[in-house]
């Protein structure tokens, strides 16, 4: 029986990395992984504690983020090959559309 | 009494003829319009009489039918119901309403078959009857007040029907703001109503009303004088009756049907519907009476002199409606009715009959310029004299039994001095309207050539309702004969409406059903009625027919009065320096400084301040997705410190 | 020491020796039925082709695979220039691990299986998605256009026909009941009987639908005929494995008949009754299996050799626009009709 | 043993996932996540949680992935250059946020962390073995609404997609290298991402 602060320690873990990741690189795809790991540190508290309470809604909790993940996935990735149609480029800090 | 009685459908077949025109008057074209207009009418009268039927079915004690349609608001402790009250009362009205506006209906199509614009016309007209409907069937103050406002605005529509006509837009202005001053009264005594009663639905709060209100109390006195001020501006009464004779600028057939038929009087109905109240408070009902008599006597003076047609015809209407009032403020609410419905017969005649006139002289107005029509518009003509014969007051004619009840009964409740204003108003009706009559249908023709060219009679559309309302302005006073044990069927068909007003009357039993004065005495007041108006007739007939030069030396021996007369006493200046000029500096010199200086400048002021703070905002929305994550995560970490904190 | 004997007392650790053990045995014999397939297939493409076939090394050119191996062994290893060394490594190893994984919820006996885990299915879906990789990685690493749009091909291909593949099982988890497939071995067991002839419980004929989708997206999942358009060789050279040589491209063949014996071993025991059969003790009820898994390679091969290619648009149309599709409806009517026996 | 597998896996995760935002090409990166993916997944086991665990590699691995690979290929990105100033800077940034975080995280985790109650014997009976069934009924049963809802996000989700990638098509016809061969075979592949 693995204890459960180390599940917890381990998805902060992920999901810091994945902070740093959509902080640090400029590429929008390696972004939208970076997101993707903090999703699944998500999932895994979920599991986590679903193994720790003995219910099983945290599981389905994560059956409906990977749901919601998948079509988010394949939003995102069509919006960025429309990007780079358009502007030749996937890095996030040659794109600023939006700028005030 | 089988099924609903479904009283919604009275109202709703004008506005469902609404919706349709609105929705494809352009494929129904010209005469399209016309058929659906009158139709829904038609099928609205029909439905009304079968309503009335029903309701005459039933015992005179439960004659009220009350039937909701759905729940309006429910706000606190206010609530509101879209019901109606078909009741004797309102039945008369729907009756008169339904009727008369169908025959006027039917008169439009043939008097504007020349108006491009017929589409909208009928458009308005049926979405007034679809108001008018609503004020007289309303349950409850608030649903009254929607149609009461809802006539409001399609007179103001109707009367500036002609926008191009800069008059004409102006009289529907002027017709709308002085209405506004009337309908502020009504709210606030609604309100007040309200505030003391707890509730807006008419017989829960005629219920309470004895229990709540002490009678002769200040509430209820203000209250009551603040709906009859409400009643005042729509039914042109003194102060507020400047409106009406602009209001003439209006197509004919809407003078007819709404400012001579139904909604002036919606004031009175308005009023009778809420005679318990105005019974809780006899200043009120004094108030009322005088009010009305003046109203009565001056209307009249002022018609003596005017010479356009429409004008006169305006001003007898405003006195005739002060009539009612007299007869509603000496508690004699059955004889104000009663000389409604008459009134709206042969005024709507009236006044169709002038339109006609007017149609076959290519819109001329001027009485000056008219004479000796009666051999070329015979039924014109023919229809008109009965008109002008029932509104004198000479039996067996409709006006006769109604003025003379009115008259009755305001002698019998002991009001001499505004029993004897009544007659000299009557004097001066019969005279005026004889005159009227004379200049425009005897005596030598005064035409102008090119009028004499198309000098025509009307069509049959527009000669057949004159027929029908010369008829029932023959005999629609025989429903009230004078001197019948237990009061005439009119008075019992009203009985058990009024019928709770009559214990808690002030005044003894002030309605004409049982005059509480000895037959002789009735005689006598019918004598004495109709004499003066033969007298007014005959002197209109010696001032207008037999010497023309009568006239003339009475003009110039009285000029100072005939000016004041033919000015309408400077009322409408009066009211220009007294209220409009003021008003409109006023209004002028505020937005000179507090809209342009202040308002504007603080609305301003928060645009530039909001271009300053969002130029230094905008610095930090770079657009770059980096660099709002790296102040999101900031937030967070902030966030972490917050929950770290010991 | 103690620790040691506590080490291998632990429940935990015996399941995992002798899974162990019994995973090396799979290997090695799947490895060699592997080899052997390769021969199985020139015999019945020549004899298709009337032709002998391999004849020469060994009796009837029986030990011509160990030749083969041998050559592939000896053949020079070459790696293009400005490929990406790593990945171009990686690929053939996912090429194989993979099919090999999945052959450890296979009930091959009643009770000659590596783990009967209780998601049997899912398992072996997951590794069949994984499969994608190799070919993916494969083009894209050898840097040559061919073998990128041969992976790029063969990914959509499989991810395409992966969908119709899974839908169509969902019929008969429904009526097993269970991911485990050794509960669904055992859902097959038994006849229906009439009379004197009996017609075996097999989901093959209560899903025949299923059964049909299951077996062409086995056809599209192993890149075979008719559906080997990432390796079409008239019109890509090799595909993915172009530039693949020796052992590495050894590795590549191998995983495709690694895929197709998985694959098919899967339908025996999804649609065939697993090793469900007649006359046999239980210690021999795995020869039923693998009679009927021969039977199905022989119809893979049989079709490899008599169909022809489907072009590529046809190929995905066909996948999304029918096969999809039809095994959605199948999911509804077999839903519709469990609830309604299970209801009686 | 259970405790040295997930320590194993737990490791490889966190290097993975390291590499994952640290590797420049991208295509590694995505490897490395599928790696990481497929370890969670392991991890998922470990805890009994069979049916997520599988779903997680057919899904993430399988599916999400397998798109991730094919937009980079298709738009055939090499090494990611990160130099200059600005990149400097961010980077600087982020670990330092990112330390920041993982410090908080850990002192939250130390400090505040209280380990709810333990598990009910009789729960963990049904929480153990065969848990797809138990998933499946709680789908359809407490979580219907949401799983429906699911599925209309996903209907979305195509639609939109389909949308996205046909517009600018008629939008910028002009585009022979991106509507060649590639594109069509990126045209049905952005589907799977939705149905898996």
């Amino acid at each position: 029986m693995i204890p459960l602060s180390w599940l917890l320690l381990l998805s902060a873990v992920l999901f810091c990395i994945g902070v740093i990741g959509v902080l640090v690189r400029r590429n929008a795809i390696v972004i939208f992984m970076s997101i993707e790991l903090m999703l699944n540190a998500a999932n895994l508290a979920f599991v986590a504690f679903a193994r720790h309470l003995n219910s099983l809604d945290g599981q389905v909790f994560v059956f409906f983020v990977m749901t919601v993940a998948a079509a988010e996935v394949a939003v995102g990735l069509a919006i960025i090959v429309n990007l780079f149609r358009l502007r030749e480029t996937v890095f996030v800090d040659e794109i600023n559309l939006l700028k005030g | 009494m089988n099924g609903a009685p479904l009283l919604w459908l009275v109202p709703a077949l004008p506005l469902a003829a609404v919706l349709l025109n609105l929705l494809l008057g352009d494929r129904l074209g010209r005469r399209g319009v016309g058929w659906l207009a009158c139709g829904a009418v038609g099928l609205s009268f029909l439905w009304s009489a079968l309503s009335a039927l029903r309701l005459a079915a039933l015992p005179g004690a439960e004659r009220a039918i009350v039937e909701s349609a759905y729940a309006w608001m429910r706000v606190g402790d206010l609530s509101v119901d879209v019901s109606f009250l078909l009741d004797p009362l309102s039945a008369v009205m729907i009756l008169v309403v339904t009727g008369v506006g169908f025959l006027i209906h039917v008169y439009s199509t043939g008097y504007m078959a020349h108006e491009p614009d017929v589409r909208r016309f009928f458009l308005y007209l049926n979405l007034f009857m679809f108001a008018m409907l609503t004020l007289v069937l309303a349950d409850n103050f608030l649903l009254m007040f929607v149609g009461w406002e809802g006539v409001g605005l399609c007179s103001y529509l109707l009367i500036g029907f002609w926008y191009a006509r800069p008059a004409a837009a102006a009289a529907g202005k002027k017709a709308f703001i002085v209405n506004r001053i009337g309908d502020f009264g009504f709210l606030l005594g609604m309100f007040l109503l309200f505030a003391w009663g707890g509730t807006l639905q008419f017989g829960r709060l005629f219920e309470i009303a004895p229990h709540v209100f002490e009678p002769g109390g200040a509430v209820i006195t203000l209250a009551t004088l603040l709906l009859f001020l409400g009643a005042t501006g729509k039914s042109a009464q003194l102060p507020l009756h400047v409106w009406l004779p602009d209001a003439m600028e209006g197509p004919t057939p809407v003078s007819a049907l709404i400012h001579a038929a139904t909604m002036v009087t919606a004031g009175v109905y308005m009023v009778a519907r809420t005679h318990v109240l105005f019974q809780l408070a006899p200043v009120s009902l004094e108030v009322v009476a005088w009010v009305g008599a003046a109203t009565a006597l001056f209307a009249a003076t002022i018609g003596l002199a005017q010479n356009d047609i429409k004008r006169v015809l305006a001003y007898s209407t405003v006195s005739q409606l002060g009539y009612m009032f007299m007869a509603c403020g000496v508690g004699a609410f059955t004889a104000g009715i009663f000389h409604l419905m008459t009134h709206a017969f042969f005024k709507a005649l009236l006044f169709l009959g002038a339109g006609s006139v007017i149609h076959a002289m290519s819109d001329e107005q001027d009485l000056r310029r008219m004479g000796g029509l009666a051999a070329r518009l015979p039924w014109t003509h023919g229809t008109m004299l009965m008109a002008t014969l029932a509104i004198a007051g000479i039996p067996p004619f409709a006006g006769f039994f109604s003025k003379d009840e009115i008259l009755a009964s305001a002698f019998a409740s002991g009001h001499a001095v505004i029993w004897i204003m009544g007659l000299a108003g009557a004097v001066l009706t019969a005279f005026y309207m004889f005159r009227l009559y004379l200049l425009t249908f005897r005596g030598r023709s005064r035409l102008t050539p090119e009028a004499e060219q198309h000098l025509h009679e009307s069509p049959p559309a527009m000669i057949v309702p004159l027929f029908v309302l010369a008829v029932l302005s023959v005999v629609g006073g025989l429903a009230g004969p004078p001197l019948v044990e237990g009061g005439h069927p009119f008075a019992r068909w009203l009985a058990p409406v009024f019928a709770s007003g009559v214990h808690e009357a002030g005044h003894g039993g002030g309605h004409a059903a049982a005059p509480a004065i000895p037959v002789a005495t009735e005689w006598m007041l019918i004598g004495l009625s109709v004499l003066v108006a033969a007298a007014g007739i005959a002197f209109a007939f010696r001032a207008y027919l037999w010497n023309p030069e009568t006239a003339t030396r009475l003009r110039e021996r009285l000029g100072g009065v005939h000016r004041a007369l033919l000015n309408k006493y400077w009322v409408d200046e009066l009211y220009e320096w007294t209220v409009v000029r003021p008003v409109y500096h006023t209004a002028r010199a505020f937005w000179r400084f507090w809209d342009t200086k202040v308002v504007d400048g603080i609305v301003n002021g928060v645009g530039v301040t909001m271009e300053g703070v969002s130029a230094v905002l905008r610095l930090f929305q770079t657009g770059f997705v980096g660099t709002y994550a790296l102040l999101f995560t900031l937030g967070v970490i902030a966030l972490f410190l917050h929950f770290l904190r010991p | 020491m103690n620790g040691m004997t506590a080490f291998f007392r632990d429940s935990t650790v015996q399941i995992a020796f002798w899974g162990l053990v019994k995973i090396v045995v799979i290997l090695f014999v799947m490895l060699g039925v592997v080899a052997y397939l390769t021969f199985f297939e020139r015999k019945i493409a020549g004899h298709i082709q009337s032709r002998p076939g391999p004849n020469l090394v060994g009796p009837w050119g029986l030990f011509q695979p160990l030749a083969d191996i041998l050559k592939l062994f000896l053949k020079e290893e070459f790696i293009p220039d400005r490929a990406n060394k790593i990945l171009f490594h990686v690929a053939p190893i996912l090429a194989v691990a993979p099919a090999l994984t999945s052959f450890a919820v296979v009930p091959i006996g009643p009770d000659f299986i590596v783990t009967d885990v209780n998601v049997g299915l899912l398992v072996f879906l997951a590794m069949s998605s994984l499969g994608v990789y190799a070919l993916t990685l494969a083009g894209w690493s050898s840097n040559n256009k061919y073998a990128l749009l041969g992976g790029l091909r063969s990914a959509a291909q499989m991810v395409s026909y992966e969908l119709a593949l899974g839908l169509s099982t969902i019929g008969v988890i429904l009526l097993a009941g269970s991911l485990s497939l050794v509960d669904i071995v055992h859902a097959q067991s038994g006849a229906f009987t009439l009379g004197p002839l009996a017609l075996p419980r097999w989901f093959v004929f209560t899903q025949p639908v299923a059964f049909v989708i299951f077996l062409v997206c086995a056809f599209a999942e192993t890149n075979r005929a008719p559906f080997d358009l990432p390796e079409g060789e008239s019109e890509l050279v090799g595909g993915f494995h172009t530039e693949y040589s020796s052992m590495k491209w050894a590795m590549f063949f191998l995983g495709e008949y690694m895929n197709m014996l998985t694959i098919s071993s899967i339908t025996v025991t999804l649609f065939l009754g697993g090793w469900n059969g007649p006359w046999l003790p239980d210690s021999l009820k795995f020869l039923w299996f693998f009679g009927k898994l021969f039977a199905l390679i022989f119809l893979f091969m049989w079709v490899r050799w008599t169909f022809p290619r489907l072009r590529y648009d046809q190929l995905m149309a066909f996948g999304w626009k029918v096969l999809l599709p039809i095994a959605l409806l199948n999911v509804l009517a077999t839903g519709t009709a469990v609830y309604w026996v299970g209801n009686r | 043993m259970i405790t040295v597998l997930f320590v194993a896996f737990a490791a490889i995760l966190v290097v993975s996932s390291l590499l994952v935002i640290l590797h420049r090409s991208p295509v590694t990166s995505a490897l490395f996540l599928v790696l990481a993916f497929c370890s969670l997944a392991a991890i998922y086991l470990l805890l009994h949680a069979e049916f997520i665990g599988l779903v997680q590699v057919v899904v993430y691995a399988g599916a999400i992935m397998v798109l991730f690979l094919f937009v980079i290929m298709y738009l055939n990105l090499g090494q990611d250059v990160e130099s200059g100033a600005t990149v400097v800077l961010r980077r600087g940034l982020g670990w330092l946020l990112g330390a920041a975080l993982v410090a908080e995280g850990a002192l939250l985790l130390a400090g505040r962390l209280a380990p709810g109650p333990a598990a009910p014997p009789a729960l963990a009976a049904a929480a153990g073995a065969g848990n797809t069934q138990q998933i499946g009924l709680l789908l359809y049963s407490r979580y219907l609404f949401p799983f429906e809802i699911t599925s209309i996000i996903l209907l979305v989700a195509m639609i939109g997609v389909i949308v996205i990638a046909r517009g600018l098509r008629e939008a910028a016809p002009a585009e022979p290298a991106a509507a060649s061969a590639p594109a069509g075979a990126a045209a049905p592949d952005d589907a799977p991402g939705e149905d898996a």
